[in-house]
């Protein structure tokens, strides 16, 4: 196994996935002559050609409408959307198109599209740029959402999100592409909609995904070297949500905090705890704690951009709150 | 074109008819819901238009479906039945008026977004050309349609990607109860195409015989690689929006001038002028249409509802 | 106070502000000649004229983004979009700049703007003309969202919304408009985000809004004959969240439903109840329920899509597991 | 037009040029963040269009938006806080280099999300003709930007409402690196016009007196009734996109080649050829606009950030 990047490990899948499938093209905002804007798809152009490395013109409604056509003839697009909030440009076409089509149709119609987008803040681009609505998406049944945080899953979920018949959001985090982690070579798939552990421990479960992953394993560290021991459930998937590992930790642990970047109200942490009280009410020992984004746009300042999402200690916090009361 | 083809094609036409009468009816005792747009006025215009094409060219509509799905070839039996919400529907029940399709009659929905449907009909046509199939999309909608952004995208992404599509504006001069010079920029939505260094061309659309002969020409254009191309065709709506539409917005007089050019009387002026059919062969043909919708009301009614279970099927393809 | 319907207490309440203030117009699809597709602006038109009720092109983005410039210029546009369904094809200008702008350039600018839009299911509209997403929405700092749930509420908070220096999302629900209620005459206002108790009772708490409101007045009637009574709390609002009558409401029921019409996942009743364990764990005697839309596009049969909505026995089973275990 | 008035515009330019070199040191220092466009090449655009503007008359643009908001009066001091996220910037540290703005002079932003300024634009405008104000709203976006629907809506929107508003592309040849004709169905940007039925004129963006010129009739003509008119400025960015771009979409020698057609060239040897200004008084409003900038970093660094209160302000109007 090598040690490579989210970055690398993106763009691996996707490479692997156009070599083996020929019906697998790409299109978005610079994803060809430029290399992607985060180069991601750096070197496709040249190697897969404008037929299958496709630049769109800054339309992201004709992005996933027209990949939504070319799916539904039996072609696989991955259509990358340059940042998730450019996805409420072509917020109709995810919702209420690729998310309706096979079941409004009675199935005859299926959609095996995948949209790339890079979600998250952290970046001092301001209030429109800096967005983690990764939720809303999830709100869509007929949709599913998928959001690694360590790079071996980032490759196992694209493969298995292009090799889907069903439409997938696919959700990146831009702070995320330089970090590195081993990941398998050749045809490795994680399977979608599946949660996963990827901490043990015993005195509190952490429920996250994406950046929020490596925040909350920051925060982990720091508290074994406290003797506190979280256990980390990384979601991947938040449509399907796959609630198994989740319970099964809290019925271990007792106690849970979620830690989301995005929003508060209405996020992913509202969901996880409602269901958590919901189907394992008898294990609580402490309230459940949420750990997200405070209640503003997100500000350019820089300072005051970093006191607005979660952070290490905001985590390390809501442990100690939910454990000492 | 062969008297056969011509009596076909009249058939075509009265069935669309007939069925729309008789969903209205069916609207009115509350056997339809939702919302029903009929095409009554408009009929020469898909008619017309899908007696053009070859099978593997993809037609794609808005939610004024029905007569399109049976110019694509669907049954009666099947769109009468997805009216009445049965099994037996070409959407199983769970579409409706405004989602009617046979993908392997390369009818690729109603759809009920004001001009959504516009960026699939390029992904179609995409579909095609990165195959390397000679097929045409043959994608319509309405005037109003043509004031949302997604017209645009469509329409520029088509021209920059040269993709063998034929967009077919029906004028009806109305979007709702809307005027299109109270809408759009410019009343002649060909002209639009400019913007698009697009070609494209104005027909009576109430004229069968127009519509298909200039869709023709242009569908064999895009075919051999001229790329996008628009046809706008003049029409009008006897009917309301869809039902329950007050009208305020137009005149009696108004709708009573257009029905005198009714698409039907036209071209059964036409075939008997042309001494293609008698008075008796074309009665014929309308008695038999009626026929054929009287079966497929029988059908659907006697179908079955959808299983509960239904609701939960096709959500997702994998589980 | 007069028995009046809520399309005719919305349409006051739009009558009443544009004769109080003449920066005050309407613009949206059918608004003006049509009368309103829900007939709630009819005689708007001859009364006020073409300047002041504006039919636009089906063009939801520039609705909404002509209606924030000229609110930005000191107007009060109410923008209608016909229903919530095509918000998506607005949504940029709804989350990404009405929501923002104010924050953004550091208040100097505001967006006094009213949103009108019409959301819910029942109706065999199919999947995307059904939807009641509007958890979605709530979900974004910036954004008021508001719901009534009863004629006279609707007509305080539209006129509350249309004084409001900041932009709210009005929610209207297709099949109330024919509801009656008594609606004070003239100026009667109800404060944006307040949630109020619409029925007393002390056997568990409902939370609920709009249309769900209705179904869950119809489920405390039969449930109140078996000798059940049932406390109803209305969000009225979705954001700001007013969790103070909930709370003191589920702190003296110790037990609470809530009660949506959308989709469960990532929905307001998760919100709700994650905040209800957070804020009153201590009196929490039974796990909350969560009673909301079956995770489907909802289809056009008409048995299916009521299968799929929540009913007033849905609520009353709910009721009756948490009481009863 | 005075020579006061010519040494102002020129000194502007200079302004602009020299904060934006300032402001990419700064940005390389760490000390700006985010995305950070220069308008380097461009300043005729702006400078001529705004100098045509009266002060009733709104302005609005994109996310390169530093120069036009020098236009529009803002001091070098507050863009350059506001690049530095202090509290002394023109929208209080929040904003960024994305969204500057100051409403007192009519600057309506710096906005960052392609083309959704435009309906905003529109907004503005509708503003003005509902009040009955005598005011023109001018627009600049992209040649990028004309792809997207917003665009399309609010073109059309604008002629159907008769709006006063003068759509101003600065078509720079690029959309971050896909060129002009690989993202757009017509190369000439003010071609999409003739779909709105819209009075429309192309000028070299290079040359600030030609700018001023057509736009100064345009706006004149809107002023007067005439409705919404859009002007092409063909003009060509010196720099990338924004820090960081590879520029692997075109060469080093065609971007020398622009180069050597500097907007503040052409106006200097325009200043000097009609005998408006010497080598020596131009040399000295070189010099003071360097003065002006080096003050306004001084200014910016010495300055407050936003007090941590600030992150809960403006979220709304009321509490
Ligand atoms: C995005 C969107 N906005 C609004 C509507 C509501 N609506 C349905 S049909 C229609 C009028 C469409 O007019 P046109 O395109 O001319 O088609 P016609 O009905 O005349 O065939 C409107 C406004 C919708 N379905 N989708
Ligand atoms: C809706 C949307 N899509 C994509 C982007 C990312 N983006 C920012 S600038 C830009 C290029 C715009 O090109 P153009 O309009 O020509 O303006 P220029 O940068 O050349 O001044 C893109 C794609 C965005 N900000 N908004
Ligand atoms: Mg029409
Ligand atoms: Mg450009």
């Amino acid at each position: 196994m090598a040690r490579i990047t989210m970055r690398e490990a993106i763009s691996q899948a996707l490479w692997e996935e156009m070599e083996r499938d020929p019906k697998v093209f790409i299109l978005g905002e610079e994803v060809g002559v430029w290399g992607g804007t985060y180069a991601v798809t750096k070197g496709f152009y040249d190697h897969f050609g404008p037929d299958r490395v496709r630049d769109t013109p800054i339309a992201e409604a004709a992005i996933v409408g027209s990949a939504i056509g070319a799916a539904l003839t039996g072609l696989r697009p991955v259509a990358e959307i340059m940042t998730i909030n450019f996805a409420f440009s072509a917020m109709d076409h995810i919702v209420n198109q690729a998310a309706k089509i096979h079941y409004m149709f009675g199935g005859q119609m299926t959609v095996p599209l995948v949209i790339r987008a890079v979600s998250g803040g952290g970046r001092q681009l301001g209030a429109t740029h800096s967005q983690t609505p990764d939720a809303i998406f999830a709100h869509f049944p007929g949709l599913k959402v998928v959001a690694p945080g360590t790079p071996a899953d980032a490759k196992g979920l694209l493969k298995a999100a292009i090799r889907s018949d069903d439409p997938v959001l696919f959700i990146e985090h831009a702070t995320l592409y330089q970090v590195r982690g081993e990941v398998p070579e050749g045809d490795y798939i994680v399977p979608l909609g599946k949660s996963t552990v990827q901490r043990e421990g015993r005195d509190l479960t952490l429920v996250t995904y994406s950046k929020m992953l490596e925040v909350s394993t920051k925060a982990a560290d720091q508290l074994a070297r406290e003797g506190i021991e979280v256990e980390i459930v990384d979601l991947r998937s938040l449509r399907p949500l796959d609630m198994g590992p989740v319970l099964a930790s809290f019925k271990k642990t007792n106690r849970a905090v979620i830690v989301e970047e995005g929003w508060k109200s209405y996020g992913v942490g509202s969901e996880v705890a409602a269901r958590l009280y919901e189907e394992a009410f008898d294990y609580v020992d402490a309230p459940i704690k949420r750990v997200a984004q405070k209640e503003v746009p997100l500000p350019y300042n820089r300072t005051l951009e970093q006191s607005a999402i979660p952070g290490v200690e905001d985590v390390i916090t809501a442990v100690k709150e939910v454990l000492h009361g | 074109m062969e008297k056969s083809e011509h009596f076909r094609l009249y058939h075509e036409m009265v069935v669309i008819r007939r069925l729309e009468e008789k969903a209205a009816e069916l609207y009115q005792q509350g056997k339809i819901g939702g919302f029903l747009h009929l095409y009554i006025g408009q009929e020469a215009v898909s008619t017309g238009l899908i007696s053009a094409r070859r099978p593997e060219d993809r037609v794609i509509t808005a939610y004024r479906d029905h007569g399109v799905a049976i110019n694509c070839g669907l049954s009666a039996r099947e769109v009468m039945a997805e009216l009445l919400g049965k099994a037996t529907g070409c959407s199983k029940g769970k579409g409706g008026s405004m989602h009617m399709a046979d993908v392997h009659k390369n009818f690729w929905g109603g759809h009920a977004i004001v001009g959504a449907h516009l960026p699939i009909a390029a992904g179609l046509a995409l579909g095609d050309a990165y195959v390397g199939n000679q097929a045409v999309t043959m994608c319509m909608f309405g005037d109003g349609a043509t004031n949302i952004g997604y017209f645009h995208e469509a329409l520029n992404l088509s021209k920059v990607w040269n993709l063998p599509v034929l967009w077919v504006c029906e004028n009806n001069l109305y979007g709702m109860g809307t005027a299109v010079e109270r809408a759009s920029a410019v009343s002649e939505i060909s002209q639009k195409a400019l913007g698009y260094g697009m070609p494209s061309r104005r027909v009576n659309g109430m004229d069968l015989m127009e519509v298909r002969q200039v869709a023709s020409e242009m569908i064999e254009q895009i075919r051999q690689g001229a790329g996008p191309m628009m046809l706008e065709a003049i029409t009008y709506r006897f009917r309301g929006h869809s039902m329950g539409d007050p009208e305020r917005y137009r005149k009696p007089e108004e709708v009573h001038r257009y029905q005198e050019n009714d698409p039907i009387g036209i071209y059964r002026r036409y075939l008997i002028d042309q001494k293609i059919g008698t008075e008796d062969e074309l009665n014929a043909l309308d008695d038999d249409a009626m026929a054929v919708v009287q079966d497929a009301v029988e059908f659907a009614e006697a179908s079955p509802e959808p299983a509960p279970e239904e609701l939960y099927t096709n959500v997702y393809v994998e589980a």
